[in-house]
């Protein structure tokens, strides 16, 4: 018996068995179940049935986002918005609005679309430009206090501790001793002027195993997430769909 | 009276009552219940003690910060204070209207409802109702020589920030100039190697002699993440190399200003070695916004088309470690670099490179090679070792007790 | 070949066999186990139930469906949580899809679908006074950063298109000022980090995070520089809060599935390592 | 003008939104909330160009008849459905309320598809941990280390396994020391490090010295 009809044959079996639960189970639930095996039968090999989820995959992806922007963007922002400027200074005659702002980003994403026409597609580098340019000073300043300084602060603390008994809390002290030596020794590794050798190799060693062990920490963490979601996957598979569970 | 014999109607303990009056305000709040005067031994609160007002610091201007002493009723063990009405007039003999109204254990508002250089003046009262009385009602309760009045206006510059963050800054990008004009002047700069850009060079030949492609992946992100910017600026450098080799560069995005962004970029780098003609606008093509569809996408070019180099530069999430999985299993040589430190673990242990945070903005500075780029490196090591000497003093200083100057990094 | 090379260079798929087992059997189980509370969720726990009756709460669901099995229940207790304590609750989403998990969180507390009138534990709560759901803004954190000037400008009508000054719960709310508690559900960008850098740091609210156990390790450091109150983290998060909130929700049921797996994938870090050891590093990587 | 401007633009752009930070006086503390809202907009034109390209490309494929062809077929059809059924046939502005149609494929395909994409990770996080995690050396041993003791202190079995240990060394405690003390640590480097790389490449964006993005002439 050759490939092709043994294909065939499991493809039927395939079609009856979900149409059979999608009678018992709901169709909805059903078909979500089938896009559901589908992708997971990525992790036996790439096959058809793959290859069909992840096609559909990307479609309704890019279909749900290109609605979303549309709707969302295109529409209630700028369109409403324009409208709602138009009513408070030629209708209600009160002068300037805000809103008005958003003509230069109808400009600006007009400009995006000239470049389908390639001798003005220039244009939508000024576009971008406005872009790379806010992005750029926003997050200087952002990062910098939130993740710079303000975390400088955070270290900046005394390294003992003490017990209600007012006694000096010898673990907490080595702890944030710790803390402090682990984070300054971590910024050390990341110092680019100096090769990681000797004594300041030494320090940068210890900023490593340092991140090390964050990473570590994040592993687990990571794996507690991920698992979590296979689990709730596998209820919804068990539970939801052919009702196993309770 | 009317108000007070309202608030006691109100206080928890007569739920039902409260209901239904609270019911009945929904849909008009000037009506007054009678039946209030059937509960006579309830107490309104006590008022509140001093009131302040001031202009809201630091701000746009159109606020006004009010601050009041908490009632002697609003205390653990005595809570008969349900909230504090804030009452906004222009002159200090009313008329009053609600500006706003606080919690009880908050003593602070801002009324951000106000013009600029004019007056106003507040009154708080102390309700054990949790629902806004109408005007009379007010009127009736308010207490009568205790005030303030305030005028609201715009900062030009933000205190705290200009003192505290803007020192930084200057000191800062000032050492990046500087050592970037240095450079600029020919001043020879020592930068340590980096194991992942050492290896890139390597990775895209191997790509020519076995004729795969690289793939190149710059995130999930748009261009308004620096990481992304990061991501293409790298790319650009890649491409450069990818020309110079003349291997076949694929770069699969999943937005589509980083596709036009991309575009020009590697554009650009193919121009600058002078092949235009290697150029093809669908080197660059979008798939999708979707960032699962994103990776099964991918998964699915990686185990058909099997590139021999894979980089990942930018700003990745839960579909790090999908890609860089299926990645390793094709054989690919993988070389990433992302600030998303959640997702750095897996990248080291799946990828053979990876450039940890800030390796990968120093990223296109190495690769370019050009010394102003570079420079900007030795200025960030200046920004380090200021840091490095303020947390150790401070650290010392605040464990030898003399004083703890945390409170000067906070804003 | 020997037997432990041969161990190294297991086929995978016989990884994701034994992972499949590990979690989907517990699911039919049912041992209880004790869920110890964690220093960040007790002190997130703590600045909640600081709140007294009538306070503000600003919830803020930034994930989609993808991401519920972790955060939904934390959702759940949340809700629960604020009735149970006559908290008034405002819902939002930065994500799409979080104003909808809220929805459903809502419903699976109350057992039935939301009306505009509803009753729970003999109380009658209507919509607009008690609670209310402002629906999705695009514009990630820059829509937090509007929220600090003026909450009607970043929100100007509710999910439903009712303006806000129609909304009684909403009257006198202006900005940050008058919202006593945020809670913040969020499975990545924009979540937690944007809520801290713009919402905390800016407008100094009073936040506590809940987030996927990827996210978790990425905010102790806010935790530890006070810029937050507490961390949910992850399911173990979730189901260390629903103990404490007092309900036993999917996080605490699914709390064995996830003591399984994460057996399984030490399991499998010792069986690769001895592996490695025994027979494995005579072998070149090729 | 086709180099020079846009390198203008974003100089100018960049300076003012530093400066927005330190001045809260109107109009300055405007900008940002323009910029989200001009980002918002030129997505939405911006995303019509994706869109097309990724149709296009399909297009070609089918064309041309290229290997798996027709999955490419499946994707335009599965685009066009959705997309349609978004525009025409979902309530306008209201295509997210529960009900629709959009929010019909919504929960149906799209959140399996992605839940499911999503939940693959659980495994692919099992093989990594098998094949990738060994204690090859120090680092990595570290990296195992703190990974073993999250893992078992995060979950009630942890402490099951741990009961007979004194209290401060149950796994629960050891994992959040972990976490509070070198995990902290490291995040918080990692953050400085992240915050200074992004100023300076920041800068260079502004001044121009990083100017690949406006292309060539």
């Amino acid at each position: 018996m050759n490939n092709r009809v043994l294909a065939y044959i499991v493809v039927a079996v395939g079609i009856a068995v979900f149409a059979i639960l999608a009678a018992t189970q709901g169709f909805a639930v059903t078909m979500g179940a089938f896009f559901t095996i589908g992708i997971f039968s990525f992790l036996y090999k790439d096959n058809p049935y793959y290859k069909f989820s992840e096609a559909v995959f990307v479609g309704i992806s890019a279909g749900y986002w290109f609605v979303s922007l549309f709707w969302q963007n295109m529409v209630s922002k700028l369109y409403m918005g324009i409208q709602a400027a138009y009513n408070t200074t030629f209708v209600e005659h009160a002068g300037w609005d805000d809103r008005w702002m958003m003509l230069l980003g109808g400009l600006l994403g007009l400009f995006m679309l000239l470049r389908l026409f390639p001798k003005i597609g220039w244009l939508s580098r000024w576009s971008l430009a406005v872009i790379v340019g806010a992005t750029a000073g926003l997050y200087f300043i952002n990062y910098f206090v939130s993740n710079g300084i303000i975390q400088l602060g955070a270290i900046i603390a005394p390294l003992q501790s003490f017990t209600e008994a007012g006694k000096l809390d010898w673990w907490g002290t080595i702890s944030q001793a710790l803390l402090v030596a682990g984070t300054l020794s971590g910024v050390v590794y990341f110092y680019f002027s100096k090769e990681h050798t000797g004594a300041f190799g030494g320090v940068a060693k210890i900023g490593i195993w340092t991140l090390m062990l964050t990473f570590g920490a994040s592993f687990g963490y990571t794996v507690m997430s991920r698992m979590s979601l296979l689990i709730g996957r596998m209820d919804y598979l068990v539970g939801t769909w052919l009702g196993l569970i309770r | 009276m009317v108000f007070l014999a309202v608030l006691m109607l109100s206080v928890t303990g007569h739920p039902a009552l409260a209901q239904e009056q609270q019911a009945a305000r929904l849909t008009d709040t000037a009506q007054v219940d009678t039946t209030a005067l059937l509960e006579p031994e309830l107490v309104a609160p006590a008022t509140v003690g001093g009131i302040s007002a001031e202009d809201t610091p630091d701000d746009a201007g159109k606020s006004i910060t009010v601050s009041w002493e908490l009632s002697v009723d609003d205390t653990t063990g005595k809570e008969n204070v349900a909230q504090y009405i804030v009452l906004r007039g222009t002159s200090s003999d009313g008329p009053f209207d609600t500006a706003g109204t606080a919690t009880a254990g908050t003593n602070t508002l801002t009324d951000g409802q106000v013009e600029n250089g004019i007056d106003y003046f507040y009154k708080v009262i102390a309700v054990s109702s949790t629902l806004l009385p109408s005007g009379e009602e007010l009127s009736a309760s308010l207490p009568q020589d205790l005030y303030d009045a305030a005028r609201a206006s715009g900062q030009w510059y933000h205190e705290a920030r200009t003192t505290r963050i803007l020192p930084w800054v200057l000191v800062i990008g000032l050492s990046i100039l500087w050592f970037i004009k240095a450079a600029k002047k020919g001043r020879e700069l020592y930068v340590r190697p980096i194991a992942g850009l050492a290896e890139v060079e390597h990775a895209i030949g191997r790509a020519t002699e076995m004729g795969r492609k690289i793939v190149y992946v710059p995130g999930i992100q748009d261009m308004d993440n620096v990481q992304t910017l990061a991501g293409v600026t790298i790319l650009g450098r890649i491409a450069k190399l990818a020309a110079e080799y003349d291997a076949q560069l694929d770069v699969p995005v999943s937005r589509s200003l980083v596709m036009v962004t991309a575009r020009e970029v590697v554009k650009e780098a193919y121009l600058s070695v002078g092949r235009p003609d290697a150029f093809n606008e669908d080197m660059v093509h979008y798939i999708t916004d979707d960032q699962f569809g994103y990776a099964a996408a991918l998964d699915g070019l990686f185990v058909r088309e099997k590139p021999a180099t894979i980089f990942y530069m930018g700003a990745f999430y839960a579909e790090s470690l999908i890609l860089a999985e299926t990645g390793n299993t094709i054989g690919a040589i993988q070389i990433a670099g992302t600030a998303m430190p959640a997702q750095l673990p897996f990248f080291v242990a799946a990828c053979d490179y990876t450039l940890i945070g800030e390796e990968l903005f120093a990223a296109s500075a190495y690769l370019s090679k050009e010394a102003k780029l570079l420079g900007s490196l030795k200025g960030q090591d200046v920004a380090k070792v200021l840091i490095l000497i303020a947390a150790i003093i401070g650290v010392l200083m605040a464990t030898l007790g003399f004083v703890n100057i945390s409170g000067w990094f906070r804003v | 070949m020997n037997f432990w090379v041969r161990l190294m260079t297991i086929d995978r798929r016989i990884i994701f066999l034994f992972v499949v087992i590990a979690v989907t059997i517990p699911l039919f189980l049912n041992i209880s186990q004790e869920i110890v509370v964690s220093t960040e969720v007790q002190t997130g726990f703590d600045a909640f139930s600081a709140l007294q009756p009538g306070a503000r709460v600003l919830v803020a669901c930034d994930y989609d469906p993808p991401s519920s099995p972790e955060l939904q229940p934390m959702a759940v207790a949340t809700f629960r949580y604020c009735l149970d304590h006559d908290l008034k609750f405002i819902i939002i989403g930065l994500w799409p899809q979080g104003p909808q998990q809220a929805n459903a969180a809502f419903e699976t507390v109350l057992g039935y679908p939301i009306s505009d009138t509803i009753t729970y534990n003999g109380k009658t709560l209507i919509y607009g006074r008690d609670w209310v759901n402002l629906g999705f803004q695009a514009g990630n954190e820059l829509v937090i950063q509007r929220m600090g000037s003026s909450i009607p400008a970043a929100f100007p009508r509710d999910y439903r298109g009712t303006p806000l000054e129609d909304l009684p719960l909403m009257q006198g709310v202006q900005n940050f000022n008058n919202i006593d508690f945020v809670m913040n559900i969020s499975a990545g960008y924009p979540g937690v980090y944007e809520w801290v850098q713009f919402g905390v740091d800016r407008f100094g609210v009073r936040l506590v995070g809940g987030t996927t156990a990827v996210q978790a390790p990425l905010i102790y450091p806010y935790y530890g520089s006070g810029q937050l109150l507490g961390v949910l983290g992850g399911l173990k998060g979730a189901a260390e809060f629903e103990g404490l909130v007092g309900v036993s929700g999917k996080a605490t049921q699914f709390m064995l599935s996830q003591s399984f797996a994460h057996v399984i994938v030490i399991l499998f870090i010792i069986v690769g390592n001895v592996a490695y050891f025994v027979g494995g590093r005579k072998q070149k990587k090729t | 003008m086709k180099r020079q401007v846009p390198l203008a633009i974003t100089a100018v752009v960049g300076i003012v939104y530093i400066f927005q930070y330190f001045v809260p006086h109107e109009p300055v503390s405007k900008f940002s909330d323009w910029f989200s809202d001009w980002f918002a907009i030129i997505q939405a034109f911006a995303i019509w160009l994706g869109a097309l390209n990724l149709m296009k490309l399909s297009a070609i494929k089918v064309a041309r008849r290229k290997r798996d062809w027709i999955y490419s077929l499946v994707t335009i059809i599965s685009f066009a459905i959705i997309v349609i059924v978004g525009l025409f046939f979902s309530g306008g502005t209201d295509f997210q309320v529960r009900g629709t149609r959009f929010m019909y494929i919504y929960d149906n395909v799209y959140d399996p598809l992605s839940s499911t994409m999503f939940a693959i990770l659980a495994f692919f996080v099992a093989s990594a941990s098998y094949r990738a995690f060994r204690a090859r050396n120090k680092e990595a041993t570290m990296l195992l280390l703190a990974a073993f003791f999250v893992m078992l202190g995060r979950v009630p079995v942890g402490d099951m396994i741990s009961a007979f240990m004194p209290e401060g060394l149950r796994f629960s405690n050891v994992a959040d020391w972990v976490m509070n003390i070198p995990n902290m640590a490291g995040q918080r480097a990692i953050m400085i490090g992240i915050a200074l790389g992004i100023m300076s490449t920041s800068l260079r964006i502004i001044l121009g010295i990083e100017r690949t993005f406006v292309g060539g002439d």
